[in-house]
């Protein structure tokens, strides 16, 4: 247990969270590894499914982002 | 053919003592329904039932079974190969199997055994298989298996018969398959009182107060039966739900998957449904059954005429009654029946006129 | 899903514009420690095809 | 209720007579105690067959998508409700459909009484407050309260809520009724223990859909099960697929679902899945103050955004 890493998926808008996470790549931020970025065209592009087909693939949490 | 008295004081025991060459299955009451199981050992089969809720056919046809087996993972010699999966073909007896029921695995038969194709999962479950019947003494009324060429006392597809007596177990060996479970249990006081059977045969036929007519239905021109005017008015109703096709024992439909997860996958075969709009969508997109009509005109003219014709062995339904029960809004296979086989093309003249 | 036991911490929603990226990096160190905090997703995960 | 059978069948002869409709929509006797079929009458003649009493349960308004021609439709409180939401979601158009309106008492739930009785129900018959159920060799009498679906024991909107004519007058509301008593019981459940509850509320489950299929709101041409790319869970009885199946489906009938009971009436093994879509319906409700298909002049909840949404969940 003490070296398990979660895995979040992310669904970040493209818009919005995904440009801050750009400009926190730009800006050299440091912030943790464990999440995985799908870029999703607007946060209205989100889906139920989405949620449900990452946690069944093994994800531990799932993180919607507008 | 033998005939042996069990005692029901000697009944658990026997079949305690036939769990050790074989795998039992049986009749058990689970939530508010009865379904066949794989018996715990020591557990015994519960008959205080009418039949089970979903048929037997699945222990020879599962909804779900793994076919084959095989590895993405490149790094493996045999990668990208299709291997069996492991199947348990040792023995295994169905205690408590109703006559319609065993019935109707002759008719499934033809479809998985024919000359030039043989399902080896079927055909090795079923070679592997002793099939040991309930006589039914109470059926439903919505029960006909006596005018869908089968019976309560119905032996076609059994090995063994039993009849309950009150405090002793009256049992029929009709194969050698039969034998074998009987000297495996050590059931072997012999009785000989044949006319017991018919006597309970025949008030258990009279105890079936539903029928079907099906004398026309071979002699009926395929075609204008196909465009018959009733079809439009049963289908109405049906909502292509899959639960006639699931229920029923004779319905033998599958469908073939590939899943995969990470890189190891099997390929495995689920139960499908002529119910279901995608059945029969090809792969361009054209799904020659497009409408609900279509479909239930096939589940019926299946059952009723191209079984009929095509194999010569009657209807494919043993009278089981489930799809009857079980259907939601109440499409009914007797009333059906009727109206295929008092059909007369005349009618369908008349009615496009 | 709450109601079917999956645990809520395993969903998140956030808000942030595309100039928040401090923001954006505590929200991820955030998420990141709940999830830690209730530990791995047992339920949810399909291996392979159980067949009944 | 009884009387509304020959109120029904006036009605639907004159309507056929005068042409106002190509087609009526009710039901027909079925050939088995507690069970109707719905069935259709396109000429006068035809109509003789309808009928109406506490089996019918099925929704009618399952039958109106996609239909071209000019129909009427017999309908409970729940029925007219969910034409209404067909409408909203423009799946027929308000004058093509002619709903006549059934104040509704509630629908007998047979599979409750099956158990509730000893041996194979041969006959069962009912006044308008009792139910008698005939078996071989007993005879019961029930209160109809006693053995109606629990929606219709839960139900407070009896009356059709649009129709172009009544067979009765209206009766009278349910109120007082705590409508979600199990769900709020589950909530308070552990995480462990809800996983397990609903493991054990679906392990009977053999996908064949009828809850689905039987469901006004389901009218999708590809339904996300049948869909193969992606394909969003496997076919097979692996409990995650049929989890994530009953999950799904509920979901898309988040604000619409009226809680008719169809689903749970249709499923050949018994699965209480309303308990999905209660949820969702109690959260609908205590959110956004919305109950699906009241009326023609308010988009869903799920489809409009106001500034007062609740939006704590989100940080």
């Amino acid at each position: 247990m003490s070296d398990w890493e979660p895995k979040i998926v992310s669904f970040l808008c493209n818009w919005c969270s995904y440009g801050a996470a750009d400009l926190a790549g730009v800006g050299r931020m440091q912030y943790p590894s464990n999440i995985r970025v799908i870029r999703i065209p607007c946060t209205g592009r989100m889906d139920p499914k989405f949620a449900l087909t990452a946690l069944r693939e093994g994800a531990d949490a799932v993180w919607v982002s507008g | 053919m033998t005939l042996v008295k069990i005692d029901k004081k000697n009944w658990a025991e026997g079949l305690t003592a036939a769990a050790d060459a074989y795998r039992l299955y049986g009749p058990v009451k689970e939530k508010d329904y009865h379904q066949f199981k794989a018996l715990e050992k020591g557990e015994m089969p519960d008959f205080d039932m009418v039949n089970t809720r979903l048929s037997p056919k699945a222990l020879l046809f599962p909804q779900s079974e793994e076919m084959l087996e095989f590895s993405l993972d490149e790094s493996r010699d045999d990668h990208h190969i299709m291997k069996a999966v492991a199947t348990d073909d040792t023995p295994r007896a169905v205690v408590g199997i109703r006559p319609c029921d065993a019935k109707s695995t002759l008719l499934v038969k033809l479809n998985f055994d024919t000359p030039d194709v043989k399902d080896p999962y079927w055909l090795n479950a079923y070679h592997a298989t002793t099939f040991i019947g309930m006589a039914c003494d109470t059926p439903l009324s919505t029960c006909f298996c006596t005018t869908a060429g089968c019976g309560p006392y119905h032996e076609e597809g059994l090995d063994m018969l039993v009849m309950d007596q009150g405090d002793a177990y009256l049992a029929k060996l009709l194969t050698d398959k039969g034998k074998a479970f009987a000297a495996a249990a050590g059931w072997s006081e012999t009785a000989d009182d044949p006319a017991v059977f018919d006597a309970g045969r025949k008030a258990a036929e009279g105890r079936i107060v539903s029928t079907v007519k099906t004398d026309n239905l071979a002699d009926t021109d395929l075609l204008e039966l196909h465009g018959a005017p009733f079809w439009d008015d049963i289908a109405f109703s049906c909502i292509n739900c899959g639960t006639c096709t699931f229920s029923c024992p004779t319905c033998w439909c599958f469908d073939i998957q590939d899943e995969v997860h990470g890189k190891s996958g099997v390929r495995m075969k689920n139960w499908d449904s002529c119910m279901f709009p995608i059945f029969t969508v090809h792969t361009t997109g054209h799904n020659p059954r497009d409408t609900k009509t279509q479909r239930v005109r096939q589940r019926f003219m299946h059952k009723l005429k191209y079984f009929v014709d095509k194999y010569e062995a009657g209807i494919m339904c043993v009278g089981c009654g489930r799809c009857v029960r079980q259907c939601p809004v109440n499409i009914d296979i007797r009333r059906l029946c009727e109206q295929m086989n008092s059909f007369k093309p005349a009618d369908a003249c008349a009615a496009q006129g | 899903m709450e109601l079917m036991g999956v645990e809520p911490d395993r969903l998140h929603f956030s808000w942030i514009s595309s100039a928040e990226s401090t923001k954006f990096v505590n929200v991820v160190k955030e998420v990141t420690e709940k999830v830690k905090a209730i530990g791995p997703n047992n339920h949810f995960i399909k291996d392979t095809a159980k067949v009944a | 209720m009884l009387g509304y059978t020959e109120k029904i069948k006036e009605i639907a002869g004159r309507l056929l007579k005068e042409c106002t409709v190509d087609m009526v929509i009710g039901f027909r006797k079925g050939t088995m105690p507690m069970m109707n079929e719905p069935c259709f009458a396109t000429t006068p003649e035809a109509v003789d067959t309808l009928w109406w009493d506490s089996n019918c349960g099925i929704n009618l308004a399952n039958y109106l998508t996609n239909r071209k021609e000019k129909v009427a439709v017999i309908a409970k409180g729940c029925d007219s409700r969910n034409i209404v939401t067909h409408i909203i979601e423009n799946k027929i158009k308000r004058d093509q459909v002619y709903i006549v309106g059934v104040p509704c008492t509630g629908m007998i739930d047979k599979r409750k009484i099956t158990g509730m009785v000893k041996g194979e129900i041969i006959a069962v018959s009912e006044t308008e407050d009792t139910i008698k159920i005939k078996t071989a060799d007993a005879e019961t009498l029930f209160d109809k309260t006693e053995v109606l679906q629990q929606n219709c024991a839960l139900c407070i909107h009896r009356n059709p809520v649009i129709f172009d004519e009544m067979v009765a007058d209206a009766v009278q509301e349910q109120t007082d009724v705590d409508r979600y008593a199990d769900i709020q019981k589950i909530e308070t459940m552990g995480t462990e223990e809800k996983w397990q509850f609903f493991d054990d509320l679906l392990s009977p489950c053999i996908r064949c859909y009828a809850c689905r299929n039987a469901c006004p709101l389901c009218y999708c041409p590809t339904c996300f099960v049948d869909e193969a790319k992606p394909q969003w869970m496997g076919k097979g009885q692996d409990p995650l697929d049929v989890r994530t199946f009953h999950f799904l489906r509920a979901y898309h009938c988040a604000g619409r679902c009226t809680d008719c009971g169809a689903c749970e009436r249709a499923c050949p093994v018994g699965i209480n899945m309303r308990l999905l879509t209660r949820k969702l319906e109690m959260d609908c409700q205590e959110q956004f103050g919305w109950e699906a298909g009241l009326s023609l002049d308010q988009r869903p909840a799920m489809d409009v955004y106001q500034a007062n949404d609740p939006e704590a969940f989100i940080k």
